[in-house]
């Protein structure tokens, strides 16, 4: 039963990680903004985009793998100003308009570049290695992502509870016009906020395309989604939660990608039933119950409207 | 600037009309794909139809030189983009369309094809459903029944397979035909079929692999689109796979051969042409695309051959045969002409039965060596 | 007390509409039937509906929801479903022996239940997740039309919706045009009628709108806390709302399927929604008249107007920059941008096309005063 | 004594750890003017919403004309925390009504912060609170089958905004109109709902004292007029001690205080807690 099993945890445990990385993004400007911020798939495709196009430039990858990631998070950095921060006494689905629109842009200007085509993504040596885990044999970005999330969360948390700025996006997070009347100048906490959640995107990129090669214009979308169903699943505005929310999501959708094998072996059906078809479903359908059931998420925290 | 441009579009919309009128122009539709899951194929067929044109720009129709003007349409590989993209063609008063890659689309624009009574010529899409109940939809490639039973023949006789995996993209009419066709010829040949579907935009393929191994599957059979097709090679290598990876004449790509180069992934294909058969065509090919940069680029990068090129190619030619045996540009003349227009092109004798499908009695199956990223030709498969 | 709104704006909206039919019958029948301008018409109708349907629920009561597609999708599928002729479907239906259904119904009635089907579903998904807040709800909507379409899609359900294969050779636009014996086309409808059943539904939300319980969802929109102090049962005003619009989409969606002459799930995505959302804030946010213009425009931008973009394009010896594929797009996301950061009113705003003349005589009243 | 309209028993709503009321009981009687005050803070609002149905209290009940229309017992999380009284003493009769419902019974209220309907014209503001009332459906509302009914509403919510003196800018946008014709069409918006009682929440905030004076007089008239009760939330002292036939004053959520206007202005434990030091 356990051989059964063990590749699809592996699978989930990897596509999690990347998950995560992601999810802190949406996790931390919605957290800030109230905001979900739909283009945030977006910029992580770019970033693999941007990764595709330095290296085929020539530039060495020990040099390409960090510039991508400053451009990402100067991606990040723009989005928000021109986009986001004119809107910002303007009506919530203003702004959620706003980042559709952007997203549409983001991938319709990759559309363009690319034309069309996918473009294969540039091999990162060892971490594309292949090695063997018990019964399952994968590479070994697979193992790397997990232990890289957890080492960047704690990196992450440790500069929102111990620097000034994490105090000023704490301080902001629980009270915007509060915060704005104590001085903090939030334009500059928001910036921070979406340049912290962009580099890791683009960190998350360099992981997620290792493993799965190919860039299009609609690569970040589907894993945009996932993500940001990780972070409401944990509870949305909190990092340890996204983080937890994604790699469930992560190994849930792949226990679902294989649940007719499962089923299979431990002789439950007799013959298998499409249920793969569903594995993007799920994970909707498990956002639908948490938000009915729990709306606040996980580990999130519930407020009351004030009336 | 913005001003600049606006005058410049002003000025040549102007003087489109104009140059329409200096000489005599038949136009011919391309209908492919330029973008999306199959822009890749969508590009390598309309390269070969590009390059038949700069061979033979110009045609003799009633007595009369035509010039052949190329109209295309990009149909983004999706049905809701389709409708649009053969309207497109339409209103440009095209005589007759050339393909689409990708059997869906070319379902999709079919109607207003029908309804303009303009005749397409299918290129390389296999699914019966295109040319099956209707007089105007012909191709010059083989059909998925008969290609499915020559996979599922060399599966089962040659590989020996008793189990086979199939992975199909859902809602790809393709992928899902073909993959019926072969489950029903592998069933009758006493083997097990295994599929499994997944959704559009799916890029982790690794629970997927590891179905097939946990089925003890004997061949993993994906007939996708050629951007899922080098993901699942890529990550079948880094998961291990031990066994040949099967799919139809979709992976007949060099992109498909460079993602399986360096791997020990074993790719078998079934296609339609295989580079050296013919040696002029392969010559003229070549320098044609190393002499235009952007046809380079659109053929991946590298001037390997597709076979999907030589579809298009004879494609081209079978429309100029059309044009010439209905004596006139119109569509409705060249629909009635094209059931016994017959040539022989590159990929073979081209003759259309009563449906509208080429008779095609072979198809080739080719396999990637590994160490050079080259098509290796394995063998011609027929079946009565 | 009776208000004294003025007949006069009303007589001259409908003038303007009759018109614009008038025009269309017209074109219909003199221009030839290749014409881009036609499939721009039909699909423009189509989209005008589902965009004000859209506008019913995120303009009209403050729903921000994300699931048009999804019931676009339950409504082109049950129209494809039911009116495929009995004879065709061993065709359509190839892999599952013909399907289930063995009959079909009238096409009006195939909409009609094309509505119903989806606002059917609009209801089963309304009871958990409209007590959603605003973006909640919006990603719970979305995810739900993601769900939906695995469903369609699903092979155990194959002799219904022909699982992943696509539906086709029901009957689509071209076949309300009329016929003599040898099949020529005596007259032209197969724009008007689209014109039509698009107008009917449209006409018909404005009444809603207009009513007491347009107000009430209006109400709604402004603020909630303050509409259920006034007595209006949120819980059931939004389920309303929720599944009128979605009768309507679903309605849209059978149209849509009639447009391209194929019902294929794979293609109501998460994009197809934004587009339509795009639409709505274009024409403005609460304006039934922008969003019908605005679908207009944007399906004429796409499909026609700004197709040229897309191909190269020589001045003389001069090869006009940067066009090539997907340029087009590339403008077309750009103008959407500058309308959503900096016309954020859209075309319209929320006025309608019967209060700009009523509007001007308000300023002249106040300006008197 | 007459009939009441309004019972609160032992109410308490408590917010996490925060008591924002305790063990507050109270009642109405019919035809009565009754004033709700304290400082700032004191949980008035709070006990308006839990009358009106936007807050579910945590322990206590309330009834209006003898009926259960709230009632509730600390569950679950809040066991532990829960810190008033009696939390055994409404087991087993748990009831939440909607507000929608609960207006529909009869109970309106204006809002402290004005919550006007910012999108439409004044009339319409107040048409809106005839929605309640309607006998028409989704479908006979759509085909103005119900125009009768329809012109009917429209007669009587001009006439509201006759009443209260503002039908000369009915067709105004409502958030275009002074704070204090606001405050007045907030009113107009409960009338048309038709209710027996109306709680009104800090009616006079705002308003200078001319139009205060005048705001009393109003209420005594619409108060006559529509034969109904009436609960207010007020600071304005001269107000309250005009029109009130009686005061409940509470301080941190707890009754310090009831009775008449004189009873309360010699009141000892008042006069430290609030009249004392900060008249606002």
């Amino acid at each position: 039963m356990w051989d059964t099993i063990f590749p699809y945890l592996l699978s989930g445990i990897s596509v999690g990680g990347q998950y995560a990385l992601i999810a802190i993004g949406y996790t931390m400007v919605y957290g800030i903004l109230r905001l979900i911020n739909f283009a945030h798939g977006d910029v992580f495709m770019v970033a693999g985009i941007m990764m595709v196009y330095i290296v085929a430039a020539g530039v060495p990858l020990w040099v390409a793998i960090p510039l991508v990631l400053i451009l990402t998070a100067l991606v990040g950095f723009l989005i928000e100003r021109v986009a986001y921060k004119p809107l910002r006494s303007a009506p919530r689905m203003s702004v959620m308009i706003s980042a559709i629109g952007v997203s549409y842009t983001l991938q319709n200007l990759v559309l363009y570049i690319t034309g069309g085509l996918n473009k294969q993504y540039p091999t990162i040596p060892w971490i594309s290695e292949t090695i063997v885990l018990g019964t399952a044999k994968t590479k070994l970005v697979t193992v790397i992502t997990p232990v890289l999330v957890i080492v960047l969360v704690v990196a992450l948390v440790m500069l929102i509870n111990k620097t000034k700025i994490g105090m000023a996006m704490r301080a902001v997070s629980k009270d915007f016009e509060t915060s704005q009347l104590m001085g903090i100048k939030i334009n500059q906490v928001i910036s921070a906020t979406f340049v912290i959640g962009s580099f890791l995107a683009g960190v998350g990129s360099v992981l997620y395309f290792t493993n799965y090669t190919t860039v299009i214009q609609t690569s970040g979308a589907m894993p945009g989604l996932k993500a940001f169903v990780a972070a409401v699943f944990g509870g949305i505005g909190s990092i340890p939660g996204a983080v937890i929310g994604a790699f469930i999501i992560g190994i849930m959708e792949n226990i679902i990608k294989g649940l007719d094998v499962i089923l299979f072996k431990s002789g439950l059906i007799d013959k298998p039933v499409g249920l793969a078809t569903f594995s993007d479903a799920f994970t909707f359908a498990l956002l639908i119950i948490i938000l009915v059931v729990k709306p606040t998420g996980l580990f999130g925290e519930s407020a009351a409207d004030k009336v | 600037m913005m001003k600049k441009v606006i005058a410049l579009v002003l000025a040549l919309m102007l003087m489109l009309p104009a140059l329409a009128l200096a000489e005599d122009i038949v136009k011919i539709g391309i209908y492919e794909p330029a973008s999306g899951d199959s822009g890749a194929g969508g590009k390598q067929e309309a390269l070969g139809v590009q390059y038949a044109n700069v061979k033979t720009p110009t045609v003799e129709i009633g007595g009369k030189e035509y010039k052949v003007e190329l109209v295309t349409a990009d149909n983004g590989s999706s049905t809701d983009k389709a409708p649009s993209a053969a309207q497109k063609l339409v209103s440009e008063n095209v005589s007759v369309v050339l393909g689409s890659y990708g059997s869906g689309v070319s379902i999709a624009g079919s109607q207003y094809f029908a309804d303009a009574k303009i005749p397409a010529i299918g290129l390389t899409c296999t699914n019966p459903q295109v040319t099956a109940g209707n007089s105007h939809y012909f191709r010059v490639c083989f059909l998925d029944p008969f290609q499915g039973t020559v996979l599922a023949n060399y599966a089962s006789k040659t590989l020996g397979a008793a189990t086979a995996y199939c992975l199909g993209e859902l809602g790809n009419d393709y992928d899902q035909g073909l993959i019926t066709y072969f489950k029903q010829a592998f069933e009758a040949l006493g083997g097990t079929v295994i599929k499994e579907d997944f959704p559009t935009g799916t890029s982790d393929f690794t629970s997927y692999l590891t179905n097939a191994a946990m089925y003890g599957a004997n061949v993993f059979f994906c007939p996708v689109s050629i951007a899922y097709s080098t993901q699942i090679i890529s990550q079948a290598s880094a998961q291990g796979l031990e066994i040949p990876v099967l799919g139809g004449d979709t992976l007949d790509s060099n992109v498909v051969a460079e993602a399986a180069k360096g791997t020990n992934v074993q790719v078998i294909i079934t296609t339609f042409y295989q580079e050296g058969a013919n040696a002029e065509f392969d010559e003229g090919f070549k320098a044609w695309l190393n002499s235009d940069a952007e046809a380079l680029t659109n053929n991946g990068g590298n001037d390997m051959i597709s076979a999907v090129s030589v579809m298009g190619y004879d494609g081209y030619y079978t429309a100029l045969a059309a044009l010439q045996a209905a004596g006139t540009t119109d569509s409705a003349a060249v629909m009635a002409a094209l059931p016994a227009v017959e040539i022989d092109g590159v990929s073979g004798h081209i003759a259309f039965d009563e449906t509208g499908d080429a008779i095609r009695t072979s198809a080739f199956v080719k396999t990637v060596d590994n160490a050079t990223g080259e098509w290796l030709f394995l063998t011609e498969q027929t079946v009565e | 007390m009776k208000s004294k709104q003025s007949k006069r704006p009303f007589i001259i909206t409908w003038v303007v509409v009759a018109v614009i039919y008038l025009a269309v019958f017209i074109a219909e029948q003199k221009l030839p039937a290749t014409s881009m301008l036609f499939t721009v018409l039909k699909k423009g109708a189509t989209y005008a509906l589902v965009a004000v349907s859209m506008n019913l629920l995120n303009g009209f009561t403050g729903i921000f929801s994300l699931g048009q597609a999804g019931f676009m999708l339950v409504g082109a599928y049950v129209y494809g479903i039911f009116t495929i002729p009995v004879e065709l479907r061993a065709q359509v239906y190839q892999y599952y022996d013909g399907g289930l259904v063995q009959f079909t119904v009238p096409v009006v009635l195939a909409m009609i239940m094309a509505g119903l089907a989806a606002a059917f579903f609009a209801f089963l998904i309304g009871l958990p997740v409209l007590r959603l807040k605003s973006d909640y709800l919006a990603i719970a909507t979305l995810g739900f039309a993601e769900i939906v379409r695995a469903i369609f899609q699903w092979n155990n359900l194959g002799p219904l919706t022909n699982g992943s294969n696509m539906l086709r050779l029901f009957p689509n636009f071209n076949d309300f045009n009329l016929r003599d014996a040898d099949g020529n086309v005596t007259v032209y409808l197969s724009t008007l009628i689209p014109f039509i059943i698009s107008g009917v539904c449209i006409f018909l939300i404005v009444l809603l709108i207009r009513s007491n319980y347009g107000r009430a969802f209006k109400a709604i929109r402004d603020d909630e806390v303050a509409a259920e102090a006034m007595g209006i049962n949120l819980a059931h005003h939004k389920q309303l709302a929720f599944c009128i619009s979605s009768f309507f989409a679903g309605v849209g969606g059978a149209m849509l399927a009639m447009y391209q002459t194929t019902v294929q799930a794979k293609s109501f995505t998460t994009a197809m929604t934004y587009e339509i959302l795009l639409i709505v804030v274009i024409g403005g946010i609460g304006s039934v008249t922008g969003s019908v213009i605005s679908s207009f425009l944007f399906v004429a931008c796409s499909e026609w107007w700004l197709r040229f973009l897309d191909e190269k394009q020589m001045i003389g010896d001069f090869e006009v920059p940067f066009l090539r594929n997907g340029f087009r797009l590339v403008v077309f996301s750009v103008i959407i941008m500058i309308v959503v950061l900096f016309f954020r009113r859209g075309i319209m705003g929320d006025k309608e096309l019967w209060d700009l003349g009523s509007g001007a005589k308000k300023q002249e009243r106040r300006a008197a005063k | 004594m007459s009939k009441n309209v309004l019972r609160l028993e032992n109410i308490t709503m408590q917010f996490g750890g925060v008591v924002a009321i305790n063990d507050l009981s109270m009642r109405i009687d019919e035809g009565e003017i009754v004033a709700l005050i304290g400082p700032n803070g004191a949980g008035k609002t709070t006990a308006f919403n839990c009358i009106t149905g936007v807050y579910e209290p945590t322990n206590g009940a309330v009834y209006f004309h003898d009926k259960v229309i709230a009632a509730a017992h600390p569950t679950g999380k809040m066991k532990r925390m829960y810190a008033g009284n009696d939390p055994e003493k409404f087991k087993g009769m748990h009831v939440q009504m909607t507000p929608d419902k609960i207006t529909h019974m009869g109970i309106a209220r204006t809002f402290q912060n004005i919550r006007l309907f910012k999108s439409q014209t004044a009339f319409e503001n107040v048409l809106i609170g005839t929605h309640l009332r309607r006998t028409s459906n989704v479908f006979s509302a759509t085909f103005h089958l119900n125009d009768k009914e329809e012109n009917r509403n429209r007669e009587k919510a001009m006439e509201l905004l006759d009443i209260v003196g503002l039908a000369d800018v009915a067709e105004e946008k409502a958030t275009s109109l002074p704070y204090g014709k606001q405050r007045r069409l907030e009113i107009a918006r409960a009338l048309a709902t038709e209710p027996t009682l109306l709680l009104l929440d800090e009616p006079a905030a705002g308003m200078n004292p001319q139009e205060t004076i005048e705001l009393g007089q109003f209420i005594q008239q619409i108060k006559n007029d529509f034969n109904l009760t009436v609960f207010v939330i007020e600071h304005h002292m001269d107000l309250v001690m005009g029109i009130s036939d009686r005061i409940y004053v509470i301080e941190f959520g707890k009754q310090i205080a009831e009775g008449t206007p004189e009873e309360i202005q010699n009141n000892q434990a008042v006069i430290d807690a609030y009249l004392g030091g900060n008249d606002e």
